[in-house]
C-alpha cells in the first residue's frame, strides 16, 4: 500500500523534505543563523530517531530500492554521524552567511548515500554514487577565499570524475557480459571469465578510490586538509561508511560466485593500505591531514574485516563503523572547534594543550586511544573483532603484519597525546569557549566511545541484522 | 631420651635481643643495650652449659655411644615430598661441644665489648650486630638439614659482613666487608651446587639422612651417586669438593682465604669472636658434620688434607712477615684452622682411626680459647696504644700487667708448650699426622716451629723489645676497665685448663670413647722445635738489635714475597678489575644499550626513514594521483587475469 | 548493407576511453582535462548502447543507463566548470601545474 | 564472594578521586581506596582459605561466568586459584605503598593518583580472568595508564621512554594477540578452562605459542624483549616505578605461565629456548647491572635479572621450578618496589641518583638507608628474606631436570647470585657507607607516610621469608592442578 511505501522511504523522504524546506527558508526573509541551526539540528534528530521506529524488509520499484533492518540501521549510523557532524560545526556556521547551502550541499550527498545504500540495481547505485560526490566536491570549496580549499574542490571532483568513468567502464562491461544491471539476476550470470573480472576490477577500484584505499587514496590527504573540517568529517566519515557499506553489499550478495577473487584483491589493498597509511601518518602536522593518513590505515584494518566473508565479517565491519563515527567525529570536533575559534590545524599548535583546555584534550586522547584500539576504549574491540573476522579464513600473515602495523600506528597517535600532555610550549593555544551544542556532540561521542565496546549488546545486535556469505 | 627442647632457648635469647635492640635499641636502649646483650647471652651461656652435662654426663650415651639427638624437627619449606627445608635441632658430641665454645667465648667478648666500644654512637647497634651473628652461629651449630645450614651460613656471613662494616664511614672497614661478603659468597655458590648434587642423589636434604643413605655401600642412593660422573670424577667427589668449598670460604682456606686479613678492619672484639673462635672454624665443622660422607671417597678427603696443609704452612710463612699485630694473628688462626682441615682430612671413620677427627675437634676447642684470648689481648693493646703496628708498641708489660701475662699464656698455648691447652690438642693432631701420612706430618711440625716463631715474634716486640715509651698517654687511661680485664683471665684460665679435659672421651668419630695417651718420647721433638723457635724470637726481638733486619735481607725475594702476602690478593685484583669488568661487564653494557636496544631504535628509525623515502608519491599534482589510480588497475589486473587465474 | 560487426565498435570506444584518459594525464588545462573526461564517459556510452543493441536488445537498460550518465555528467561539468572558476579567482590561472600546494 | 569487587572498587577509587578537590581530598581518598582493596584482599585470602579448608578443591574458586559477547563466544570469566590470589594480594599492597610514597604528589595530583588507581584496576582483572579475552583486555589496559605516568611526571628522557615502553608492551600484546587468535579458531572458545578441559592440537600449538609466549615475555622482560625496562623504570616516577616492576612485569610472568599451561606439548618442545633465554637474562642482566652507576638503573636491570628466573622457574616446567617460578614473582614485586620506594625517597631529598655522588646516607638518614640494605640482602638472596626461598626453590626445580644442558644453565643462574651480591654491596658501599658529603649532613630522615609504605612491604618481605609455608601452601594445589593438567594432556597425546 502506499503509506506502507511511505514508511520505507520514511528517512529519504525526511531528508527530501528537510532539503526542500531550507530551500524554502532559503528564499524567505533571513533569520538568525542560530536558530536556522537548531532548527536543523532538531530535524536530523528527528530523522535520526525515525529511523528506529520500524525495521522492515521491502522492495521498492521492483528491485531498484530495497531495504531491511540492516539497511536501516546502517541510515541511522549515518544520520547520527550526520547530526553529530552539524552540531560540531555549529561554532564555525554560527556566523556564515552561508550556511543553508552547506547544509542542502551535505543532506543531498546523504539523501544520495541513502540511496546508494539502497539501491539494488548499478544504475541506482550510480545515481546515488555520483548524488553524493558532486554535492560534496562542491562543499570542499566551502571556504570560498581560501587558495587551498579550492584546490581540494578541484582535486577532488576532478579525480572522482575519473574514477567514476572508470567505474562505468567497468559497470558497462558487467553489463555487456551479463546483460543485466539488477543485483538479484545479476549474480546468476557470474561467472569469472576474464571481461568480467577485469570489469569488477574496474568496480572496485571505483569503490577503492572512494574508500581511499591505497593506490587509489592520493586524493584523500589533500582534500581532507584542503576542505573546512566539517567537510572533512563529512568525507572521512559518512561518504566511507556509506560506500563500504554498499561493497560490503555488492561483494557478499553479488559477486559471491568469485568470492575467492576479490577475498585475494581484499587482502592485498589491505596490507598496503594499513602499510602507506602508516607511513604516511607518520610524519604528518596537519591535524586533518594526519587524520586523513589514519583512517587510510583503519580502512585497511575494514579490509580485513570484509575480506573474512562472514557474519562476524560483516558484523564486525558495521560495529566498527560506528565506533569510528563515534571516535574519528570526537577527534574531528575538537580540532572543529579549534580551527574555528583559533584557526589553528597543526599538531605542533596542540602542544601544551592539557594547560589550557583540559576538557578538550581527554576528548581527543580518548578518541586517538579509541582509534589507536587502546582498551576499554571501543575502538580496541571494534578493531579486534576485524582482525577476529578477518583471521577466520585462517590467513594469519595478514593478521601478524596488521597487528605489528598496530604498533606504528601507535606511535603516531600517542605522538598527538604526547604533544597534548608532555611537550612543554610557552604559548599554548589559549582556553577556548566552546559552544554548548558542540560540547553536547563531543560527551555523545565520548560515551559512545566509552560505552559501545564495553556494552556488547551493541554488538549483538548488529550481528544479528547483519549478513554472512 | 629426654627432652631437650629447652636448647631452642639458646639460638633464641640472642635473636629476640637482636629484633628489640635492632628496634628499640637506637633510639631508647642505648645506654642498657650492653647489658641486655650480655644478660642475654649469658642465659645462653648457661643453658649450653646445661646441655652439655646433661647430653655427656646424664643421658646421651646409650650402651657405650653418644648418640645422634634430632631435638626438634619442623618442615619450613617443601620443595618436593621429602625434599624439604625443616628447621631442626640436631644434638651430638660436635654441636653440644661447640654450643659451648660459642656462647662461652660470646659471653667473653660481649662483656670485653661493654669495655672497649664504651661510648660509641651505635652502641645498640654493635650489640644487636653481636646477638644476631651469635644466633646464626648457633643456628647453624644446631642445623639438621644441609640446607638450614646453608641458611645459618648466609646469615653468618652478612651478620660478620655488618660487623666488620661496623666503622661504615671508614672506607677501608667498608671494603674489607665487602670483600669478605663476596669472597664468601662465591665459595657459598660452590657449596649451594654441592647441597644440590648430594640432595638430588641422596633423595633428601636432611643430614642424618644423607649420611645414612651415602654410608651404607648398597644403597641405590649411593650407587647411583658414585655410577654418574662428570669430568671422571664421581658426583659424590663433586658434591664433597663443592661442600668443601664451602668450608674452605668460611674458613679462610687457602686461595679463599683473602678476605681474612683484611677482614681485621672491624672492631677487634669482633675479630675475636668471629675470625678466630666461631665462624672461621665453621668449614671445619661443616666438613666434621659431613664427615662418615667424606669417609666414603677418598679424594675428596684428600683435597681437604692438602687444602688445609698448605693453608697452615703458607698462612704461617706470611704470618712471620707481618708487622699488623691483628694481621699476623690473621693469618696464625688461618694455619691453626689449615691444622684442623688436615686433621680431618687424614682421619678415618671410626675406632682408633678416627684420632684425626678427634684431635681436629680438640683442637678446635682448645684453639677457640686461647686464640680469642690473643684477639682480646690484642683488642686491649690497641684500646690502649690506638695503633696496630709493632712499631707503635713495645715495652707495654709493665704498664699493662695482665694483659702481659693472658698474653703470654695464649702464645705459649698456641705454641704447644705443655701444659698449655695447645700442647695436648696439637699432640693429638701431630700423632695422628705420623701414623696417617708422613709428608703432612712433616708440614704440621716445621708448621709448628713457625707457628711459635711468629708468636713469640708477636709477643717480644709487644710487650719488650724497646723500653716502656715515656709519653704519658699511655697511663693516662691504663688497662682499661675491670670489663676488659675479667675476660682475659678467664679466658687464661680456659688456655690453661681445657688442655686437661679426656676429649676423647666425649668426642670422636664415631661416638664410642678411645683411649688416647700422650706419648712422651714422641712429643719430644715438636716441643723442642718450638723451644728453640721461640728462643731464636727472643734472640730477635726481645730488645731491639738489627738482627730480624738481616735475617729479612737474606731471605730476599721470599721474604718481600711473603710480606706482600705472596701476591694473591693482586691476582684477584687483576681477575675482577681486569678481566671480569672489563672483557665481560663492560661489553654486555655496551651491547645492550647499542645492540639489543639499538637494533629497537634502529627499527624505529628506519621505518622514518622509508616513511620519508616514499613521501614523493603524494606529488599533490592531481594528474599523477589518476596514473597511479590506473597503475593500480594494471597491477590488479595482470595479477588476477592472468597470474591466479 | 551490412551492419558493422560489434568489436569494431568496441575498438572504437575502447580507443576513445583511453584517448580521453592520455588527455587527461597530459593536458595541464583544467577544462581540456574537463573535456577528456567527458570523452571517457562517452566511450562508455558508446559500449552501453552497443551492448543494449547487438547483445541485449530486448531490455532498454543500456540505453537508459547511458541517458543517465549524459546527464549526471553534465551536472558533474558545472560543478566543475564552478569550481574551476573559483580556482580560476585564488590562483589566476586555470594550469593544473599550479593547484599543487598541498602534497607530501 | 563476587570477584567483580575488585574491578568496581578502584573504578569506584577513580570517580571518586576525580570528584575530589584538593590534594588532601585526593590522597585520603586514594588512600583510603587502596586500604579498601587491601583488606578486599585480605578478605579473599581468608575466604580462600576457609573454602579451602572446607574440602572445596575446585581448581579455581569464586567462579563466575557471564556471556559478554555471545556472537564470539566471548565470556566475562573470572575466579582464583592460589597462584593468581597471591598476585592479588601483591598487587594490593603494592597498590598502598604507591600510594603513601606519593603523598606529596602536587604536580596535575588528580590525574596521578587517578592513572594509578587504573593501572592497579587493570592489573586486578588480569589476574582474576579466566577468558583469554578478557585477559588480553586487561593487559592492555594497563599500557595508557603507564605512558602517561611516565611521560607527564618522570624525570630525565621521560617522553623517550614512555614512547619506547608504550610501544614494545604495545608489540608484545600484538603478539600475544596473534596467539590468541590462533588459539580461538582451533578451539572456537576464549574460555582458558574449557580449552585446558579440550586440548588444542600440538600442531596449532607449535605454531601459536611462540607468539603469546614471547608477547608476554616482552612484559615479563625477557631477553632480548627487556630495553623498555631500564628506560621505562628510571624514567618514572617512584609509584610507577613500583608498579611496573612490582606488578605490570607480573602480569607478563603468569602469562607466560598460563600460556604454558595451555599449551604444554609446545612449551616442553619450546622449553629449551625458553631457558636459554632466560638464563641469558639472568646473567647478562647481572652483569650489566654491575656496570650502572644510577640507583634506579641499577635497580632496572636487576629487575630483568630477577624475572629471568621467573621465566626459568616456567620454562623448568616442573612443580618446583614453577612454585619458584610464582614465589619469585611475588617476591621480587614486593622488593623491587622496596627498593624503588628507598631510592625515591633518597632521590626526593639529595636529587640525584647516581651512586658516584651519594654517600654514607646512613649517617644522615638511617631509617631509609636501613630500608636499602633490606631492600639489597633481599635482592642478593639472603635467608630470612622472601628472595632468598624464591631462588632456592626455582633453583631446586631446576636441577630436579637431570639434562646436563639445563644443570648448566642452572648453575649459570646460580652464579648470577655471586654477581647480585658484588653490584649490591658495591651500591650501598658507596651510597649507604663511606664518608658522607658535607652538603647531604643536614637531610631529613623518612617521614610517616614513607615509613609505613616500608614497613608495608618489609612486612610483606619477613612474611615469605621467614614462613614460606604459608605462601607454599597456598600456591601448592594451584601448580599442582596445572602439572596434573600438563601431564593428563601429555599422557592423553
Amino acid at each position: 500500500m502506499t503509506y506502507n511505501i511511505l514508511i520505507s522511504l520514511r528517512q529519504e523522504l525526511v531528508l527530501t523534505v528537510l532539503i526542500f524546506l531550507l530551500l524554502f527558508i532559503k528564499l524567505g526573509k533571513d533569520r538568525s543563523n542560530e536558530s536556522i541551526l537548531n532548527f536543523i539540528n532538531i530535524a536530523l534528530a528527528l530523522n535520526l530517531a525515525a529511523g528506529f521506529c520500524c525495521h522492515e524488509t521491502a522492495e521498492l520499484f521492483n528491485g531498484m530500492f530495497n531495504t531491511n533492518p540492516l539497511i536501516v540501521f546502517e541510515k541511522d549510523l549515518l544520520n547520527l554521524a550526520a547530526l553529530i557532524i552539524s552540531m560540531q560545526s555549529y561554532a564555525w556556521l554560527k556566523d556564515n552567511k552561508n550556511v543553508i547551502e552547506f547544509y542542502l550541499l551535505t543532506l543531498t550527498s546523504l539523501l544520495g548515500m541513502f540511496l546508494m545504500i539502497s539501491s539494488g540495481n548499478l544504475l541506482m547505485f550510480y545515481l546515488g554514487l555520483e548524488m553524493s560526490t558532486i554535492p560534496l566536491a562542491a562543499a570542499a570549496n566551502f571556504d570560498l577565499t581560501k587558495r587551498k580549499s579550492s584546490e581540494a574542490a578541484m582535486k577532488l571532483i576532478l579525480s572522482s570524475a575519473f574514477s567514476s568513468a572508470i567505474l562505468l567502464l567497468g559497470i558497462s562491461y558487467l553489463y555487456g557480459t551479463t546483460g543485466t544491471l539488477t543485483f538479484s539476476i545479476l549474480t546468476a550470470h557470474i561467472n569469472g571469465s576474464p571481461l568480467q573480472l577485469f570489469a569488477f576490477i574496474l568496480l572496485i577500484a571505483g569503490f577503492a578510490f572512494k574508500i581511499s584505499a591505497v593506490p587509489f587514496h592520493l586524493w584523500t590527504a589533500d582534500v581532507y586538509e584542503g576542505s573546512p573540517v566539517a567537510v572533512t568529517s563529512f568525507l572521512s566519515v559518512i561518504s566511507k561508511a556509506a560506500v563500504l557499506f554498499t561493497l560490503l553489499n555488492i561483494l557478499y550478495k553479488v559477486f559471491t560466485p568469485i568470492a575467492n577473487t576479490w577475498y585475494l584483491i581484499l587482502v592485498l589493498l589491505a596490507a598496503a593500505t594499513i602499510l602507506i597509511g602508516n607511513l604516511f601518518a607518520i610524519r604528518q602536522d596537519n591535524f586533518k591531514r594526519f587524520l586523513a593518513f589514519s583512517s587510510i590505515a583503519q580502512v585497511g584494518f575494514i579490509l580485513i574485516g570484509i575480506s573474512g566473508s562472514s557474519q562476524i565479517g560483516s558484523a564486525s565491519l558495521i560495529y566498527f563503523i560506528l565506533i569510528y563515527i563515534f571516535s574519528n567525529l570526537a577527534a574531528f570536533g575538537v580540532i572543529a572547534v579549534v580551527s574555528a575559534l583559533t584557526g589553528k590545524e597543526n599538531i605542533s599548535d596542540f602542544k601544551g594543550f592539557y594547560k589550557t583546555n583540559p576538557m578538550l584534550s581527554w576528548v581527543l586522547t580518548i578518541a586517538l586511544f579509541s582509534l589507536a584500539g587502546v582498551p576499554p576504549t571501543a575502538g580496541f574491540f571494534g578493531k579486534l573483532f576485524l582482525m577476529m573476522a578477518g583471521a577466520a579464513k585462517g590467513n594469519y600473515g595478514i593478521i601478524i603484519f596488521a597487528a605489528l602495523n598496530m604498533v606504528i600506528s601507535f606511535y603516531y597517535y600517542l605522538r598527538v597525546v604526547k604533544a597534548i600532555f608532555m611537550d612543554q610550549n610557552d604559548t599554548p593555544i589559549e582556553k577556548l569557549q566552546v559552544p554548548t551544542v558542540s560540547k553536547i556532540a563531543m560527551y555523545i561521542c565520548v560515551a559512545g566511545v566509552i560505552v559501545t565496546g564495553l556494552a556488547s549488546v551493541v554488538y549483538d545486535y548488529i550481528y544479528s541484522i547483519s549478513i554472512g556469505l | 631420651m629426654s627432652n631437650y627442647l629447652y636448647i631452642l632457648w639458646i639460638p633464641l635469647l640472642p635473636l629476640a635481643t637482636f629484633v628489640i635492640l635492632g628496634i628499640f635499641g637506637r633510639k631508647y636502649l642505648s645506654s642498657i643495650a650492653g647489658l641486655l646483650g650480655t644478660a642475654s647471652l649469658l642465659t645462653s651461656t648457661i643453658l649450653s652449659f646445661v646441655a652439655a652435662k646433661q647430653y655427656f654426663f646424664v643421658d646421651g650415651k646409650v650402651n657405650g655411644v653418644y648418640q645422634k639427638i634430632v631435638a626438634l624437627k619442623y618442615t619450613w619449606l617443601e620443595f618436593a615430598p621429602n625434599m624439604s627445608i625443616d628447621l631442626g635441632i640436631i644434638i651430638d658430641p660436635i654441636s653440644v661441644m661447640m654450643l659451648v665454645v660459642v656462647t662461652s667465648v660470646s659471653l667473653m667478648v660481649h662483656v670485653f665489648s661493654l669495655g672497649y666500644m664504651k661510648g660509641e654512637e651505635r652502641f645498640a647497634t654493635y650489640y644487636a650486630f653481636l646477638s644476631l651473628f651469635t644466633f646464626s652461629m648457633l643456628g647453624l651449630i644446631l642445623s639438621s638439614n644441609i640446607f638450614q645450614v646453608y641458611m645459618f651460613w648466609e646469615l653468618v656471613g652478612v651478620s660478620s659482613f655488618l660487623l666488620i662494616s661496623y666503622y661504615f664511614n671508614k672506607p677501608a672497614a667498608v671494603a674489607a666487608s665487602k670483600k669478605a661478603f663476596i669472597v664468601t659468597r662465591f665459595a657459598d655458590l660452590g657449596f649451594l651446587i654441592g647441597i644440590l648434587i648430594l640432595g638430588y642423589y641422596g633423595g633428601t636434604l636432611d643430614i642424618g639422612l644423607l649420611i645414612e643413605r651415602f654410608t651404607s655401600v648398597h644403597s641405590t642412593q649411593f650407587l647411583s651417586i658414585t655410577s654418574a660422573s662428570f669430568l671422571g670424577a664421581s658426583m659424590l667427589t663433586w658434591g664433597l669438593t663443592l661442600v668443601f668449598m664451602g668450608g674452605a670460604g668460611k674458613s679462610a682456606m687457602f686461595p679463599l682465604h683473602i678476605w681474612l686479613p683484611d677482614a681485621m678492619e672491624g672492631p677487634t672484639p669482633v675479630s675475636a669472636l668471629i675470625h678466630a673462635a666461631t665462624m672461621v672454624v665453621a668449614g671445619v665443622y661443616l666438613v666434621a658434620r659431613m664427615f662418615p660422607v667424606f669417609t666414603m671417597d677418598e679424594s675428596a678427603l684428600n683435597i681437604v688434607t692438602y687444602v688445609g696443609a698448605a693453608s697452615a704452612l703458607f698462612a704461617a710463612i706470611i704470618a712471620c712477615t707481618q708487622t699488623d699485630i691483628k694481621r699476623v694473628l690473621a693469618y696464625s688462626t688461618m694455619s691453626q684452622i689449615g691444622y684442623m682441615m688436615f686433621a680431618l682430612g687424614i682421619s678415618k671413620n671410626g675406632g682408633e682411626n678416627g684420632l684425626g677427627y678427634m684431635a681436629s675437634m680438640f683442637h678446635l676447642f682448645t684453639h677457640a680459647f686461647f686464640k680469642s684470648l690473643l684477639f682480646l689481648g690484642a683488642g686491649s693493646v690497641i684500646h690502649m696504644v690506638h695503633s696496630n703496628e709493632m712499631k707503635d708498641m713495645g715495652g707495654l708489660r709493665k704498664l699493662m700487667p695482665i694483659t702481659h701475662i693472658a698474653f703470654l699464656i695464649a702464645c705459649l698455648a698456641i705454641a704447644g708448650i705443655p701444659p698449655f691447652a695447645g700442647f695436648f690438642s696439637k699432640e693429638e693432631i701431630l700423632t695422628a699426622a705420623f701414623h696417617e701420612n708422613k709428608i703432612i706430618y712433616g708440614i704440621a711440625l716445621f708448621t709448628a716451629a713457625l707457628t711459635s716463631f711468629y708468636m713469640f715474634r708477636l709477643y717480644f716486640n709487644i710487650f719488650w723489645s724497646k723500653d716502656a715509651p715515656a709519653d704519658n698517654h699511655h697511663e693516662s687511661h691504663g688497662e682499661g676497665p675491670w670489663v676488659m680485664k675479667l675476660p682475659l683471665l678467664i679466658l687464661a684460665a680456659c688456655a690453661v685448663g681445657v688442655g686437661f679435659i679426656p676429649f676423647s672421651q666425649f668426642i670422636t668419630s664415631d661416638g664410642a670413647p678411645i683411649e688416647t695417651h700422650i706419648d712422651v718420647v714422641f712429643s719430644i721433638v715438636p716441643v723442642a722445635l718450638s723451644v728453640l723457635a721461640i728462643l731464636l724470637a727472643a734472640s730477635f726481638y726481645k730488645n731491639q738489635n738489627g738482627k730480624s733486619d738481616k735475617v729479612a735481607a737474606a731471605f730476599g725475594g721470599l721474604y718481600t714475597a711473603a710480606h706482600k702476602k705472596f701476591y694473591i690478593d693482586e691476582v684477584y685484583l687483576f681477575i675482577t678489575k681486569k678481566i671480569i669488568f672489563p672483557f665481560i661487564g663492560q661489553p654486555i653494557a655496551w651491547a645492550d644499550k647499542n645492540i639489543v636496544d639499538g637494533f629497537m631504535q634502529w627499527l624505529a628509525k628506519i621505518t622514518l626513514k622509508v616513511s620519508v623515502l616514499i613521501k614523493g608519491l603524494q606529488s599533490g599534482k592531481v594528474q599523477n594521483y589518476a596514473m597511479y589510480f590506473f597503475g593500480g588497475i594494471v597491477v590488479l589486473s595482470i595479477l588476477f587475469i592472468y597470474i591466479w587465474k | 548493407m551490412q551492419e558493422i560487426p560489434l568489436s569494431q565498435i568496441l575498438f572504437v570506444s575502447t580507443a576513445l576511453f583511453f584517448i580521453g584518459m592520455y588527455g587527461l594525464f597530459t593536458r595541464r588545462n583544467l577544462i581540456t582535462m574537463l573535456m577528456s573526461i567527458e570523452l571517457m564517459l562517452n566511450s562508455v556510452n558508446i559500449n552501453f548502447v552497443a551492448f543494449n543493441k547487438y547483445l541485449f536488445p530486448d531490455h532498454l537498460d543500456g540505453l537508459f543507463f547511458t541517458l543517465f550518465i549524459i546527464t549526471i555528467a553534465a551536472a558533474e561539468a558545472a560543478v566543475a566548470i564552478a569550481i574551476i572558476i573559483n580556482l580560476y579567482r585564488s590562483h589566476n590561472s586555470i594550469d593544473v601545474e599550479n593547484a599543487t600546494e598541498m602534497k607530501n | 564472594m563476587n570477584l567483580t569487587l575488585l574491578i568496581l572498587l578502584p573504578l569506584l577509587t577513580a570517580v571518586l578521586i576525580l570528584l575530589a578537590k584538593g590534594l588532601q581530598q585526593i590522597r585520603i581518598i586514594g588512600l583510603t581506596g587502596s586500604l579498601a582493596q587491601l583488606g578486599l584482599a585480605g578478605w579473599l585470602l581468608k575466604s580462600f582459605l576457609a573454602e579451602r579448608a572446607a574440602g572445596n578443591s575446585a581448581a579455581h574458586l569464586f567462579e563466575s561466568n557471564q556471556t559478554w559477547f555471545k556472537a564470539l563466544n566471548i565470556q566475562y570469566h573470572i575466579g582464583i586459584d592460589g597462584i593468581a590470589l597471591a598476585m592479588i594480594l601483591l598487587t594490593s599492597v603494592i597498590v598502598v605503598a604507591g600510594i603513601l610514597v606519593s603523598w606529596t604528589m602536587d604536580k596535575l595530583s588528580k590525574e596521578y593518583f587517578f592513572l594509578l588507581v587504573l593501572l592497579s584496576m587493570g592489573a586486578y582483572g588480569f589476574f582474576i580472568s579466566l577468558d583469554l579475552f578478557t585477559l588480553f583486555f586487561f593487559l592492555e589496559v594497563a599500557v595508557i595508564p603507564k605512558f602517561l605516568l611516565i611521560g607527564i611526571w618522570g624525570s630525565g628522557d621521560k617522553t623517550k621512554s614512555a614512547m619506547k615502553l608504550a610501544l614494545m608492551l604495545m608489540a608484545g600484546s600484538a603478539l600475544v594477540m596473534v596467539g590468541l587468535f590462533g588459539v580461538y579458531y582451533n578451539t572456537h572458545t576464549f574460555d582458558i578452562v574449557q580449552i585446558t578441559q579440550q586440548g588444542i592440537p600440538v600442531a596449532v600449538q607449535k605454531f601459536f605459542f611462540p607468539f603469546a609466549f614471547l608477547g608476554f615475555g616482552v612484559f615479563a622482560a625477557l631477553f632480548p624483549f627487556h630495553t623498555w625496562v631500564p628506560d621505562g623504570h628510571a624514567s618514572a616516577p617512584t609509584a610507577a616505578s613500583m608498579f611496573l616492576a612490582g606488578i605490570s612485569m607480573k602480569l607478563g610472568g603468569y602469562g607466560c605461565l598460563r600460556i604454558a599451561a595451555l599449551m604444554p606439548e609446545a612449551a616442553h618442545s619450546y622449553a629449551w629456548i625458553i631457558i636459554l633465554l632466560a638464563t641469558i637474562a639472568i646473567i647478562y642482566g647481572a652483569f650489566a647491572t654491575m656496570m650502572q652507576t644510577d640507583l634506579k638503573y641499577i635497580n632496572a636491570y636487576s629487575s630483568i635479572s630477577h624475572c629471568g628466573f621467573v621465566i626459568l622457574g616456567i620454562g623448568m616446567l616442573n612443580k618446583t621450578s614453577i612454585n619458584g617460578a610464582v614465589i619469585q614473582m611475588v617476591s621480587h614485586g614486593l622488593m623491587t618496589a622496596l627498593f624503588f620506594a628507598a631510592i625515591g625517597m633518597i632521590y626526593s631529598r639529595t636529587h640525584t641518583r647516581m651512586v658516584a655522588q651519594l654517600g654514607g646516607l646512613l649517617k644522615a638518614m638511617p631509617f631509609i638507608s636501613t630500608v636499602f640494605v633490606i631492600a639489597g640482602l633481599c635482592s642478593l638472596g639472603l635467608p630470612g628474606f622472601s628472595g632468598f626461598v624464591a631462588e632456592m626453590t626455582v633453583f631446586m626445580g631446576s636441577w630436579k631436570n637431570p639434562d646436563g644442558a639445563y644443570r648448566f644453565a642452572t648453575i649459570l643462574s646460580g652464579a648470577s647470585i655471586v654477581v647480585t651480591a658484588v653490584y649490591i654491596l658495591r651500591a650501598t658501599g658507596r651510597a649507604i657507607m663511606g664518608p658522607i658529603s658535607t652538603e647531604h649532613e643536614l637531610l631529613t630522615d623518612a617521614t610517616w607516610n614513607e615509613k609505613l609504605a616500608a614497613v608495608l612491604l618489609i612486612t610483606g618481605i619477613l612474611i615469605i621469608g621467614l614462613a614460606p609455608f604459608l605462601i607454599n601452601h597456598l600456591i601448592t594445589p594451584s601448580t599442582d592442578a596445572i602439572m596434573l593438567q600438563m601431564g593428563k594432556i601429555l599422557v592423553s597425546k
